[in-house]
C-alpha cells in the first residue's frame, strides 16, 4: 500500500519535473528563435527545442499512457524527430546558399 | 407536437423525389463532364438540359394541381436532424424560369463555345459547359432546400461556378472583375453562415418550417437576421454594393452574362425573400423593409442615370441590372407594411413578375448584345447605326426586351410595375411609385437612346465581321417573346406564386 | 464566464478583426487573409453554440461541429479560388492590385471580345 | 477548473494578438506564416471546446494545407510591396464599423440561451441505425449527408475554377508544385521512408472515425501531404490535367455519393438512406474514394492551373 502510495507519487513529480524542463526548452528555443540574428542560429535554437523539449513532454506523459496510447507518443516524437532533422537541413543548405549575396 | 406540425406536412407529397432530381441530375451533369471531358461535356449539357426542362415542368404542374408544396425528406431523416427538400409556388416558378433560361442560353453558346472537331477538349468551353451545369444545379438547390445551412452550402456552390465564368476570357479586367466579386461572394456568405449560427445557437434547429414555428421577436434574430440579410445584398449587388456587378457582367462571355444577370444575383435575392417572409415570424419590422426600400429606390435611380450615360451597349444592360434589382426591393416595404392586407398580396404577386421578366428580358438583351458585338466587332452605342438592317431580330429582341424594361404594355414589366404602382398608392406608399415611374422613364430614355442609333442612318453600311445566322437570333427574340407573354397571363393563374407561404398575404389575394 | 462564452467573445472579436483587414487592406492576398480570420471567428462562433450543447452524454452538439468541418473545407476551396485568380492577375497583368488599369466604366475605346 | 480558466483566457489573449499582428504588420511574407500560427492556436481552441474532429481538421486543412498554398503563392507572387491605403479617416470608419459588429455579435452570444438548445440527444438516438460511435460522422454522412455530397462538388467546382485560369495552349498540361533540386538525397530520403507511414496513419483515421475522433477529411490531408512530399522530392510526377485516371479520381468522392444516393433511392425508399443492417460498411466505402478523391483535389488544389503541356 504504502510503495504503491509512493510510486504514484514518484510518477506524478517525475512527470510535472519532465514537463516543465520540456516546456523550458521550448520557452529557451521560441526565444532563440525570435533573438538570434541569422537562420543558422535560429536553426540551432529551434532544433534544440524539438528535440529535448519534445522528448521530455513525451517521456513526462509516458507513464501516464497504456499501451496504444504510449506507442502513438513515442511514434510522434520520432516522426518530429524524422521530419524536423529533414527540414533543418533543407533550411540551413537554402541560409547557406543565399549567404554570399546577402 | 412542432416537429409533427412540420413531418406531417413534409410526408404528404408523393413526388417528392422530383426534387431530388431536380438537384442531383444537373450536379451528375457536372460529374460526368469533369470526368470526361472533351466533346462530352456539350453533349451531357444537352441531356441534362432536356431531363432538367420535364423536371422542371413536373413540379411546377405538380405544386400547381396540389395547390400545396412539395417536400422530400433526405435518408429519411425529418427536421431538425436531417434535411429536407419543399418546393412552393415561387421555387417552382423559379425552377422552370431557370431551366428554360439555361436551354436558350445553352443553344446560344453552341455556336461559341463548341469542342473542336480534332476532339482535343479545350479551356473555355470545357469549363462553360461545366460550370453552365453547376450553376444550375446550385441555383436549384438555393430552390429547393429547406435547411439554412444546405442553403449556405447551395451559395458557395453558386459563387464557385459563377465567378470562373466571369474571368473565362482571361483578360485582366476580366480576371479583376472576378476576384472583386469572389471577395465580394464570400465575405457575403460568411456573414450568412453567421447569422445561420446564431439562429441554431437561439432556436437548435435549421430547417426554415421548424425555425418559423419557434422563432420569436429578440436581439438575436434581430441581428443574425441583419448579418444574412447584409451578406446576401453584397451577392445581389443592390446598391450601394453593387460595385463589383456591371465589370463582372459586362467582362463575361455574352452567354455567361445572360446566366450572371438574368440567375445568379436572383439566387441571393431569393434567399432574402426566404429568410423574411418564411423565416421571420409574423412581426416584421416595417422599419427594415422601408431600409431595405430606400436602397432599392436609390437602386433604381442610380442603375438608370448610370445606364443612360455609359458609352458601351453591354455596361449599359449591366448597369440596367443594378436598376432593375432596385425593384425587387420594393417588394419588401409594400408587403410588409400592409401585411393582410389583398395589396400586400398584390405587391408580392408583382415583385415576382417583375422578378421573372427581366430575367427574361435581360438574358435576351445580354444574347442581343453578343451577337451585335460579334458582327461589328464592337459595342460602341454612338457606332451602332445601320445594324438594324444587318441583324433584323436581334434588334427586334432587344426593342422587345427593352419594352419590358421600361413597363409599357403589353409586357410581363409592364403588369409587374403596375401591380407596384397601384399597391403603393392604395396603402399611401405614394413615394414608391413616384420612384417606380421615374425609373421607369429613364428606363425609356436610355432604351430609345440605344433604338435610335441601331435604327439610325449611317453613310455606309457596316460590315460585319461575322455573319450571324437567323437560327442564333431567335434565340434572344424567343426570350424577349417569353419576357412580353408574362403579361398577358391571366391573373388567377399567378395566385401559384402564394402556394406554400405562411399566412401573411391578404385573403383576396389567393 | 464559462470557457465556451470566452471563446466566444474571441470569435466575435476576429469577425470584427478579419472584416477589417477584408475592407481595409488593398493587397488581395491580405483581404483573402481577412476573410480567412472572419471565417476562424464565425467557425468558432459555431463551436461555442456546439460547446454550450453538450448533452446526451457528449461534450459537445455534434451537428454544429460537424458544420464547422464541412465550413473548413469550403473555406479552404474559396482562398484555393481566389489565390487562382490573383496569381492568374499578376501573371497577366504584371500587377497584384484589384484596381482596374484603365477606367473600364466609361472608357469607350475597348472592344468586346 | 481555475486553472483550466487561466490557460483559456491566455489561449484567447494569444490568438488575439496573433490576429492583429497578421492585420497590422506589413510585410505579407509574415502574415502568412501569422496566419498558420493562427490556425495552430485554433486547433488548440478546438481541443478545448471538447471538437477533437474539428481540431484535426483545422490543423490539417485551415493551417497545414492553406499554409502550405499561401506560401506556393507567395512564390508566385512578384516582390512584395506593402501599400497601404493612406486614407487614414477610411480605416477608422472601417475600424468603428468592425468594432460594433464585433459589440453586437459579442452581445448576442453572451445572451444566448440557458440551457442551450441541442440536437445531441436526437444525434444520439439516431447512432445505432447508422451503426457508427463518432456522432460527427454520423451527422456528416447520415444525417446531413447531402451537405457533405454538395460540399464534394464545391472542391470539385473549385478545381475546375482554379484550371480555368490557364492559358488556352496549357490546357490540359501539367500544373507545377515546387521543383527541389535536391543534391543530398536528404529530402528524397524523407519522401520514400514518411509516405508509407502516413498512408498507414491515413488509413488508421479513415477507420477509426467511425467511431472516434478523425475521419475523412483528416486523413485525407495527411495523404495529400504525403503525395506532395513524393513530388517535391521528384519521386513521382504530377499527373497531367486531362489524365482520365487523375479526372476519374477526382469525381469519385461526389459520384460514390451519388450512386450511394440512388442505392438508398432503390433499397430502402429514400435518397441517401442507409439500409440499417449495411449501414456502418457503406458509409466506410464511400468514405475510401471521398477521402482518395478530397486528397487529389488537395493537390492539385495547392499546384495550380495547369502551366504546361510539353509532356506526352
Amino acid at each position: 500500500m504504502k510503495t504503491a502510495m509512493t510510486l504514484l507519487l514518484a510518477r506524478d513529480i517525475f512527470t510535472i519535473v519532465a514537463v516543465t524542463f520540456g516546456a523550458f526548452f521550448f520557452l529557451a528555443g521560441t526565444v532563440g528563435l525570435i533573438r538570434f540574428p541569422d537562420t543558422l542560429t535560429r536553426l540551432h535554437a529551434l532544433t534544440k527545442a524539438d528535440n529535448l523539449g519534445l522528448g521530455l513532454v513525451a517521456l513526462g506523459l509516458l507513464p501516464w499512457a497504456d499501451g496504444i496510447l504510449a506507442l502513438k507518443i513515442v511514434c510522434v516524437w520520432v516522426l518530429v524527430q524524422f521530419s524536423s532533422s529533414t527540414v533543418s537541413q533543407l533550411i540551413a543548405r537554402l541560409a547557406q546558399q543565399e549567404r554570399p549575396q546577402a | 407536437m412542432i416537429a409533427d406540425a412540420a413531418t406531417s406536412l413534409d410526408a404528404a407529397s408523393t413526388h417528392g423525389y422530383l426534387l431530388v432530381l431536380a438537384i442531383v441530375v444537373p450536379v451528375g451533369g457536372v460529374l460526368i463532364a469533369t470526368a470526361v471531358g472533351g466533346r462530352t461535356a456539350e453533349r451531357t449539357a444537352f441531356a441534362v438540359i432536356a431531363a432538367g426542362l420535364i423536371l422542371g415542368f413536373a413540379i411546377l404542374l405538380d405544386v400547381w394541381m396540389t395547390s400545396r408544396p412539395l417536400a422530400y425528406v433526405l435518408g429519411n431523416w425529418a427536421a431538425p436532424l436531417g434535411i429536407t427538400l419543399r418546393a412552393d409556388g415561387i421555387s417552382a416558378v423559379m425552377l422552370v424560369t431557370t431551366a428554360l433560361i439555361i436551354a436558350a442560353t445553352a443553344l446560344y453558346a453552341c455556336a461559341d463555345f463548341t469542342i473542336p472537331r480534332d476532339g482535343l477538349e479545350a479551356r473555355a468551353p470545357f469549363v462553360f459547359w461545366v460550370l453552365l451545369l453547376a450553376v444550375w444545379a446550385a441555383l436549384n438547390t438555393v430552390f429547393l432546400s429547406g435547411d439554412l445551412f444546405n442553403l449556405y452550402v447551395a451559395l458557395e456552390l453558386l459563387t464557385f461556378a459563377a465567378v470562373p465564368l466571369v474571368a473565362l476570357s482571361g483578360r485582366a479586367e476580366a480576371i479583376t472583375a472576378a476576384l472583386r466579386y469572389l471577395l465580394f461572394a464570400l465575405a457575403g456568405s460568411i456573414f450568412y453562415l453567421l447569422g445561420v449560427a446564431l439562429l441554431y445557437g437561439a432556436y437548435g434547429t435549421l430547417d426554415i418550417i421548424l425555425l418559423h414555428q419557434r422563432i420569436r421577436p429578440e436581439l438575436a434574430v434581430s441581428l443574425a437576421v441583419a448579418m444574412m440579410t447584409a451578406g446576401l445584398l453584397a451577392k445581389t449587388a443592390l446598391f450601394p454594393l453593387h460595385f463589383w456587378l456591371p465589370p463582372a457582367h459586362a467582362g463575361a462571355p455574352p452567354a455567361a452574362s445572360a446566366i450572371l444577370s438574368a440567375l445568379v444575383v436572383k439566387g441571393s435575392f431569393f434567399l432574402i425573400i426566404r429568410i423574411w417572409f418564411d423565416v421571420l415570424p409574423g412581426s416584421r419590422s416595417l422599419a427594415a423593409a422601408q431600409v431595405l426600400g430606400v436602397m432599392g429606390a436609390a437602386a433604381i435611380l442610380f442603375g438608370s442615370i448610370v445606364a443612360f450615360r455609359q458609352a458601351r451597349l453591354k455596361l449599359l444592360i449591366a448597369y440596367s441590372t443594378v436598376a432593375q434589382i432596385g425593384y425587387l426591393f420594393l417588394l419588401f416595404p409594400l408587403v410588409v407594411g400592409f401585411e393582410g392586407s389583398p395589396w400586400s398580396a398584390t405587391a408580392w404577386t408583382g415583385g415576382w413578375i417583375q422578378l421573372v421578366s427581366h430575367a427574361f428580358a435581360k438574358a435576351a438583351m445580354f444574347m442581343a448584345a453578343g451577337l451585335i458585338a460579334q458582327a461589328l466587332g464592337h459595342d460602341r452605342i454612338d457606332d451602332l447605326g445601320g445594324v438594324a438592317r444587318a441583324l433584323p431580330l436581334t434588334v427586334l429582341a432587344f426593342a422587345i426586351s427593352g419594352i419590358s424594361l421600361m413597363g409599357v404594355p403589353p409586357s410581363g414589366g409592364f403588369v409587374a410595375k403596375w401591380l407596384m404602382l397601384s399597391a403603393s398608392v392604395e396603402e399611401g406608399q405614394w413615394w414608391w411609385a413616384v420612384t417606380v415611374v421615374a425609373g421607369g422613364l429613364i428606363a425609356g430614355a436610355y432604351v430609345i437612346r440605344v433604338m435610335t442609333r441601331m435604327l439610325g442612318p449611317r453613310l455606309e453600311l457596316p460590315t460585319l465581321s461575322v455573319k450571324v445566322d437567323r437560327w442564333r437570333q431567335s434565340l434572344p427574340l424567343s426570350l424577349a417573346i417569353c419576357a412580353m407573354l408574362l403579361g398577358l397571363l391571366p391573373l388567377q393563374s399567378l395566385e401559384l406564386l402564394q402556394v406554400g407561404l405562411p399566412h401573411f398575404l391578404g385573403s383576396a389575394g389567393r | 464566464m464559462t470557457s465556451a462564452t470566452l471563446f466566444g467573445l474571441c470569435g466575435a472579436i476576429l469577425i470584427g478583426l478579419g472584416l477589417f483587414e477584408l475592407i481595409t487592406d488593398p493587397h488581395p492576398l491580405r483581404k483573402i487573409l481577412g476573410f480567412n480570420l472572419l471565417g476562424g471567428g464565425v467557425f468558432l462562433v459555431l463551436g461555442v453554440v456546439a460547446r454550450r450543447g453538450a448533452a446526451a452524454g457528449y461534450l459537445g452538439d455534434p451537428v454544429p461541429q460537424a458544420l464547422v468541418i464541412t465550413g473548413i473545407v469550403v473555406a479552404f476551396s474559396a482562398t484555393a479560388l481566389a489565390v487562382a485568380l490573383v496569381v492568374r492577375l499578376s501573371e497577366v497583368s504584371g500587377r497584384v492590385s484589384l484596381a482596374y488599369a484603365s477606367s473600364e466604366q466609361t472608357d469607350s475605346d475597348g472592344a468586346e471580345g | 477548473m481555475m486553472v483550466a480558466l487561466i490557460v483559456d483566457v491566455g489561449l484567447a489573449i494569444l490568438i488575439l494578438f496573433v490576429a492583429g499582428w497578421i492585420v497590422a504588420v506589413r510585410s505579407t511574407f509574415a502574415a502568412v506564416i501569422g496566419f498558420v500560427v493562427y490556425g495552430l492556436l485554433l486547433s488548440l481552441v478546438w481541443v478545448r471546446l471538447w471538437a477533437i474532429d474539428i481540431a484535426l481538421t483545422e490543423a490539417a486543412i485551415g493551417s497545414g494545407v492553406t499554409g502550405a498554398l499561401l506560401l506556393r503563392t507567395l512564390s508566385r507572387l512578384p516582390v512584395e510591396h506593402s501599400e497601404r491605403s493612406a486614407n487614414g479617416s477610411f480605416r477608422f470608419i472601417a475600424g468603428l464599423f468592425c468594432a460594433f459588429i464585433s459589440l453586437a455579435i459579442a452581445m448576442v452570444i453572451v445572451a444566448l440561451p440557458e440551457p442551450a438548445p441541442t440536437l445531441a440527444p436526437e444525434a444520439s438516438a439516431g447512432l445505432p441505425a447508422v451503426g457508427v460511435g463518432n456522432p460527427v460522422t454520423a451527422v456528416l454522412l447520415s444525417y446531413r449527408a447531402f451537405d457533405t455530397f454538395l460540399e464534394k462538388v464545391v472542391l470539385v467546382l473549385a478545381l475546375v475554377g482554379c484550371w480555368s485560369l490557364a492559358a488556352d495552349r496549357d490546357w490540359g498540361g501539367t500544373p507545377v508544385l515546387w521543383r527541389y533540386s535536391d543534391p543530398d538525397g536528404v529530402l528524397k530520403f524523407l519522401a520514400q521512408t514518411l509516405p508509407p507511414i502516413g498512408v498507414l496513419v491515413a488509413i488508421y483515421m479513415l477507420w477509426t472515425g467511425a467511431d472516434h475522433p478523425g475521419g475523412a477529411f483528416q486523413a485525407s490531408a495527411m495523404l495529400a501531404a504525403m503525395w506532395m512530399l513524393t513530388i517535391v522530392a521528384g519521386l513521382m510526377r504530377m499527373p497531367r490535367t486531362n489524365d482520365d485516371l487523375l479526372r476519374l479520381t477526382l469525381v469519385s468522392g461526389a459520384s460514390a455519393f451519388l450512386l450511394l444516393g440512388f442505392a438508398g433511392f432503390g433499397i430502402v425508399g429514400s435518397f441517401l438512406a442507409y439500409p440499417p443492417d449495411y449501414a456502418k460498411a457503406l458509409i466506410v466505402a464511400v468514405e475510401i474514394p471521398m477521402t482518395i478523391a478530397v486528397a487529389a483535389t488537395l493537390v492539385m488544389l495547392v499546384a495550380g492551373p495547369p502551366q504546361r503541356r510539353d509532356m506526352s
